[in-house]
């Protein structure tokens, strides 16, 4: 199916639910104002089922139509474009082609100390019933921790020679995650030239996996990704194909 | 579970002995009226099939024309098989047709030999509906056997209602999926007071589906499969309910629907239906449904949309227990008596919750044996969709609490539409997060003796004592008149289908009833 | 204030909540389609925050940000354009002016039976701590319950001579409102000539009130409505002013 | 509450015993070394004000001079105070300044009458400094006289973290206009770490808003005037947490702020600050809040975020006892001590949330006088809000079921933004509903004996005495290390902060805890 809508209870009817608040004391005019906004989002009818009053401000939840069609084809995603490898085709591959360990160097970077997604990837124990990449024999993992300084990220990246570099950020209240994505990007640009720059990814629950031009990495990776993805994605980025 | 209100078997014992007496009169009164949608039934199970052009089904025309002829104090029976004996017609419908046109009279045979031939065809062809009806009931049991109950308690119950059957199809194998135990599919608002049951696969009702002969068949072979795919037998359930009560249930029983809502007074509040019409539909609905193994839901929720769910809390209780004698005088068992109850009094309310559990523990320890149907939140539900999905967990929960028996999945958008796909998913998951997490809580829940929980069911059942022996001096009819229940005043001179309704000739004959009487 | 802008957690940040069903199976495909949507509805960025398959189809929930303005000086809705009357100012002036009593028919119509809503209006009871029509004592109050068919309220309005017919409608499942409302003021208009039609007025919790002219009625009330309300609206269209 | 769980007074000792055992070398370590923060706390008190042109609080840059110089070992207070006198500096910021600017250099003095005279006029500012501690305090008595405490156990505690305090401030009084006791204003991300408390208004925090004494006091007035208008004493919160601990907590008393986020360990596992800073900080800090009559909130919550809540539960319970034993020993009462835990459990485990009841009974049990602080669901929250707020109302439950003393309210929106204006309005109808409908339902709530709920609370106890007779045995700096809280390991010679401690000297000498120590 490539053209779709929304679906209530019927095929086709469009109907969605939706909760605001305005900024304006509830009266008749706020429940107008809250119409108006459901109609510029392309709801009509919209159905103003609930108005409660906070303060000076109200909250609004709507019921309704939309008309807009959804054009599956036209969908733009990030697919998974390499194989995913068992640990087994991962160590092998790294062996074959790199014929040494490679060097993956991950922290949480700026302020953010959410430190559970990075280490979900990395640390041993893993996620969702996998490993994470400390457990992979050719890979060589540092973990930074959290709150790490891009200073001391690419320091460190050089020190251990990385072939790639892991960044997570979960804070993205301010844009916060892409703030911090882009410095780093840009320190890695300045600190070393184009050919000895490890490969850099990032990863967070909120990131939009099709902004990794936009923010200078290699790769995005994001909500319930797991360390498999991650070490495959290494393997076709650095090591080439399998067998 | 018993035990936790210490209830005192005494008192119990009065309560059910005064709903026997208030009861009684009633029960007398059915026996010795009939209807047309009872005789419309015992024809249905006799084999008339099929409607005409403008949709009436034949049953009805046959019905008309035997009434015009004879009227309905024989029981239609008798003339309809002397007439196709007479008129040398051995396809009921075909009779049915016929009589449509003006083709046949009826009358009742003067001969002796000629009654009891036609009540011999009779009883023969009526009890080639209830062999139906058996043979249905057998399926059942083997097919719960081979696919198994529901693992839980509480039954998961969710409903369907987009008002066009090849809808509710899909939604209703994807909530069977989702989780559901039992589907029930709502019917259009206009349905009930229908004085015929349309027929065929339909597509247009308002905020429902009509309930036809078609429409089951279609569904419970959906369900079939379903069951089949998932191991777990799906129950289906619909209404008799409104002025086609007694037919309903026939075909519900022919194609095995599992469960029914039908209350002995719904009809009369909510619908306007005329009381002793309800009264004599709902004892014969009852018998069938008795026969088929179905399971009747009864709809004291309704009640408190429209009265106070504290104040009112006793009028739940007595309508329990008058439902409750009502179904046994009928031969329904403990088994198959889905009381209704409901978690209706206001959230703002101090203490709320607590009452919803003394009420619900009540219900539970007053009919240890019946499948309780635990009802959710409607009226104080409101478009505040996240408050909706709240008060239904805690809805979710005193049912696990308090061990009911059948649980109808609340939504959280009830104030503002038929339910989505998507909120039954999300009203699904919370059901599942207490029974999950909270589903073996009675253990540890034993309310203090003496403390509010006891308190307030003691004063609830004392209250509904003291209603019925009101009832008892004044009459059921008249505290019905009197808006004793739902606040709703239905006098029983009143109220749709009362033209319906024949007292009984000394010759009724009714050959469904015969075999069904206890 | 003029234009406002949703509010999320600061001023103007335009942050909404959405959330709807697309009948495509889950996957990343499904989950840009649903950004999709969002960004039609002219949430951007929009933060896909939730996906739930469910069975062939996938529930989501979307936060974002919307650039809609909404313009409170262009909201239309019906102010109340008539005072407030105490129900002595609503006998007194009925009595003054009328000089005998109004006649008030209501009822639920069509397949409707959701009684509750014109109850609360008509009967004694009232709602919300107001008494309802009944308890005015010059009004004379007809309430014909449910499911009454338009010939039924048509021929009783005539009986009755009624000044103004309350009709309620609840249910809204495939537009029944509308059709019910549609059809019985077309029932007046072809039974009545102009001068002799009752007030038409029709209450429910879905109604648009700006839909009056639309379905052929004087007025429409809505969630919330109380009697008092009505009350003053009749002898605001039927009695002329107060005093 | 107490006896639901039935648990053994002696046990209870035994566990008591054992956490003072593993603690006290931990105050022994406190007792003898200082920090930075320490140093800059009593310089605050003692009157330093304002920060140079890049922020850099003057009290920093006297510290680092005096550091410079003579070293922390002393005390920062001797020298300094002497310095005033040498350089004929009356106002210690002015010294400050002068300090900064190279203009005066500090030794200790070498004569004892100046040493005498030093200490004295440190004794005599930094009393100051207490004094305005104390006049708050005086002022909150007042205030709770004359405003009211709230009326309902728990306490609902609400957040705002928009990261400009001028957003704060309406959203926290609109918070408390909708029911908040508590408003704790969230911090931005890198405050923890830095090594210095910014100055001023601040409007650009991520994720919180800077704790800076203006934004205190800006904030306290605000919350003053709301609780005037509502009739109810509103408290404030903030965080003596991170590498400014001392100064915050001594910021804090003097703002007459009414609850600190104050952890003895939550530094050092989730900041990877220094085990031995913390502990030092820490001390210092518990004694700063002790006189200021200030509750604390510790962080048992956050382990539950990183270890698995059934698997760590008894790792609650030890730090709690440890929390408990530090807060004693530094001067705080019971009803000072909002111990942290938490409803994390993963809401898909069977019986997940009788294990929830049996935990926040078990705490509420083994610490009876203090307010306990119970945490919402954050971890297994997901965008899926709508089963976000399920899950809340349930927390809110346990909360009320178990008598907890402070309820932080759950977020529905938890895992997606910081909270909206809106998600806390929803929030707080969903407290609201709990505790009106089922405030007291635990009254009627007695678990059964050796049942479910006991049987997991004796569990718990008995793996928490096992875990601290371990520490016992090897030391709690060893237990950090091995990653027994939270699952982080946290060697005691590594973590930020570290060169920010001193040995005590002989001669060391501090006139706040002279002043504090009990
Ligand atoms: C646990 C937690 C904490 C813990 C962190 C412990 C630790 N050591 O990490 C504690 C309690 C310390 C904490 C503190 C704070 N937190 Co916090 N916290 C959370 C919480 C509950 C869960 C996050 C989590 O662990 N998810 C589980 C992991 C496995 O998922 P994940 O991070 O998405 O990772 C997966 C993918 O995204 C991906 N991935 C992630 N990173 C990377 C990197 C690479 C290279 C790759 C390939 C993949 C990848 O793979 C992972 C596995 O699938 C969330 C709320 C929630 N339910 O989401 C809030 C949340 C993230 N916290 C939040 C905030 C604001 C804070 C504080 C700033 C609050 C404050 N001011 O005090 C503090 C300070 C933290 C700081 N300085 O950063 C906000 C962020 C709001 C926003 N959108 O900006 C949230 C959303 C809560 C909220 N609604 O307010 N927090
Ligand atoms: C109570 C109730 C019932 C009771 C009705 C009892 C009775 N005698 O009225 C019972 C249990 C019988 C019932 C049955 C059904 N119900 Co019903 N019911 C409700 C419920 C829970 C509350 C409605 C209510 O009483 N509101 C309180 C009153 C005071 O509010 P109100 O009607 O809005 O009235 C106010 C204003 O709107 C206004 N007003 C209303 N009318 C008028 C008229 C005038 C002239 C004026 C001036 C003002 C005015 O003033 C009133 C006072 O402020 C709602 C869900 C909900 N929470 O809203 C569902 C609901 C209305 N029911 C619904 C349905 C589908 C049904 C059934 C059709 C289901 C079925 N197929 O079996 C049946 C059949 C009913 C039928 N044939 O119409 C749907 C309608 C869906 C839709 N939008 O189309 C709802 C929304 C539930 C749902 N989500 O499915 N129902
Ligand atoms: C017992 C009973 N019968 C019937 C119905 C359905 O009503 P209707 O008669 O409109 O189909 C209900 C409503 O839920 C009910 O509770
Ligand atoms: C005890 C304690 N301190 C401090 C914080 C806040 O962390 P930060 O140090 O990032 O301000 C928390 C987090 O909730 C906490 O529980």
């Amino acid at each position: 199916m490539s053209i779709v809508r929304p679906y209530g209870d019927t095929t086709g009817d469009g109907m969605v639910q939706l909760s605001f608040t305005l900024p304006i004391p509830h009266d008749k005019r706020a429940e107008g104002a809250a119409i108006q906004l459901a109609n510029k989002m392309g709801m009509d009818p919209a159905l103003l089922v609930h108005a409660k009053p906070m303060g000076e401000l109200t909250f609004f939840v709507v019921y309704g139509k939309v008309s807009h069609l959804v054009d599956t084809d036209k969908v733009q995603v990030v697919e998974r474009d390499f194989p995913l490898l068992s640990a087994k085709e991962v160590n092998a591959t790294i062996k074959r082609t790199l014929r040494r360990r490679l060097n993956v160097v991950g922290a949480c970077i700026g302020t953010d100390a959410h430190t559970v997604g990075i280490d979900a990837i990395l640390n041993l124990k893993g996620i969702a019933g996998e490993k994470g990449l400390e457990y992979y024999s050719e890979l060589s993992v540092t973990n930074m921790g959290a709150q790490v300084s891009v200073p001391d990220l690419v320091e460190t990246a050089r020190e251990r020679k990385a072939d790639a570099v892991l960044v997570s950020q979960v804070v993205t209240q301010r844009d916060a995650h892409l703030q911090n994505t882009r410095a780093m990007s840009a320190a890695f640009r300045e600190a070393l030239p184009a050919g000895k720059r490890p490969l850099l990814i990032v990863g967070g629950p909120r990131f939009d996996e099709l902004m990794a031009a936009d923010l200078g990495v290699d790769r995005i990776f994001t909500r319930g990704t797991t360390p498999r993805e991650v070490a495959s994605y290494l393997v076709h980025a650095l090591a080439g194909s399998p067998s | 579970m018993a035990g936790k209100l210490d209830l005192d078997p005494r008192v119990v014992r009065t309560a059910r002995r005064l709903a026997a007496k208030a009861g009684q009169p009633v029960v007398d009164l059915a026996r010795s009226h009939t209807t047309v949608s009872v005789e419309r039934a015992v024809l249905r199970l006799a084999g008339v099939r099929g409607a005409d052009q403008d949709g009436i089904p034949w049953v009805n025309r046959l019905v008309d024309a035997v009434r015009a002829d004879v009227g309905l104090g024989h029981g239609v029976a008798v003339p309809v098989f002397h007439a196709m004996r007479s008129a040398g017609v051995d396809d009921i419908t075909v009779l049915a047709q016929k009589a449509a046109a003006g083709a046949v009279r009826f009358e009742m045979p003067a001969v002796r030999a000629e009654v009891t031939a036609a009540r011999r065809s009779a009883k023969k062809a009526g009890g080639g509906g209830l062999k139906i009806v058996d043979r249905r009931r057998a399926e059942r049991e083997r097919l719960i056997k081979r696919h198994g109950d529901p693992k839980q308690r509480p039954w998961i119950y969710l409903i369907v209602a987009t008002g066009d059957i090849y809808e509710d199809i899909p939604q209703a194998q994807a909530a069977a999926r989702a989780g559901a135990d039992v589907i029930a599919v709502i019917r259009s608002t206009g349905q009930s007071l229908l004085d015929y049951v349309p027929e065929g696969a339909t597509r247009e009702g308002f905020a429902g589906t009509y309930a036809t002969q078609e429409n089951f068949r279609l569904m419970r072979a959906a369900l079939d499969e379903t069951s089949k795919e998932l191991g777990r037998y799906v129950r289906l359930t619909n209404y008799a309910s409104g002025l086609c009560m007694p037919e309903i249930a026939a075909l519900a029983g022919m194609e095995r629907l599992d469960m029914m809502l039908n209350d002995s007074m719904y009809g009369i509040l909510f619908r306007d239906i005329n009381p002793i019409r309800t009264f004599v539909d709902q004892r014969f609905s009852r018998q069938v449904h008795a026969r088929a193994g179905i399971i009747i839901n009864t709809g004291e929720d309704n009640y408190l949309t429209t009265a106070d769910a504290v104040e009112a809390a006793h009028t739940v209780t007595v309508s329990q227990l008058l439902n409750e004698f009502f179904a046994h005088e009928a031969g329904l068992e403990n088994w198959q008596l889905g009381l209704g109850h409901a978690f209706e009094i206001n959230p703002d309310l101090p203490e709320s919750f607590r009452l919803e559990l003394a009420h619900a523990l009540l219900a539970r320890e007053l009919f240890p044996d019946a499948p309780l149907k635990w009802m959710p939140p409607t009226k104080h539900m409101t478009g505040d969709v996240f408050r909706g999905n709240l008060l239904d967990g805690f809805f979710n929960l005193v049912g696990a609490l308090t061990g009911q028996g059948i649980l109808l999945v609340g939504m959280m958008t009830e104030a503002v539409v038929t339910p989505w796909l998507s909120d039954r998913d999300i009203a699904l998951q919370n059901v599942r997060y207490v029974l999950t997490g909270a589903g073996k809580l009675h253990e540890d829940f034993v309310p203090a003796p003496g403390g509010f929980i006891q308190s307030r069911a003691h004063e609830v059942l004392g209250e509904a004592i003291a209603l019925l022996e009101k009832i008892v001096d004044d009459s059921l009819l008249d505290a019905i008149a009197d808006g004793t229940f739902g606040i709703m005043k239905r006098p029983a001179d009143r109220g749709k289908g009362l033209d319906g309704v024949a007292k009984h000739d000394e010759d009724y004959y009714n050959p469904v009833t015969e075999a069904l009487e206890p």
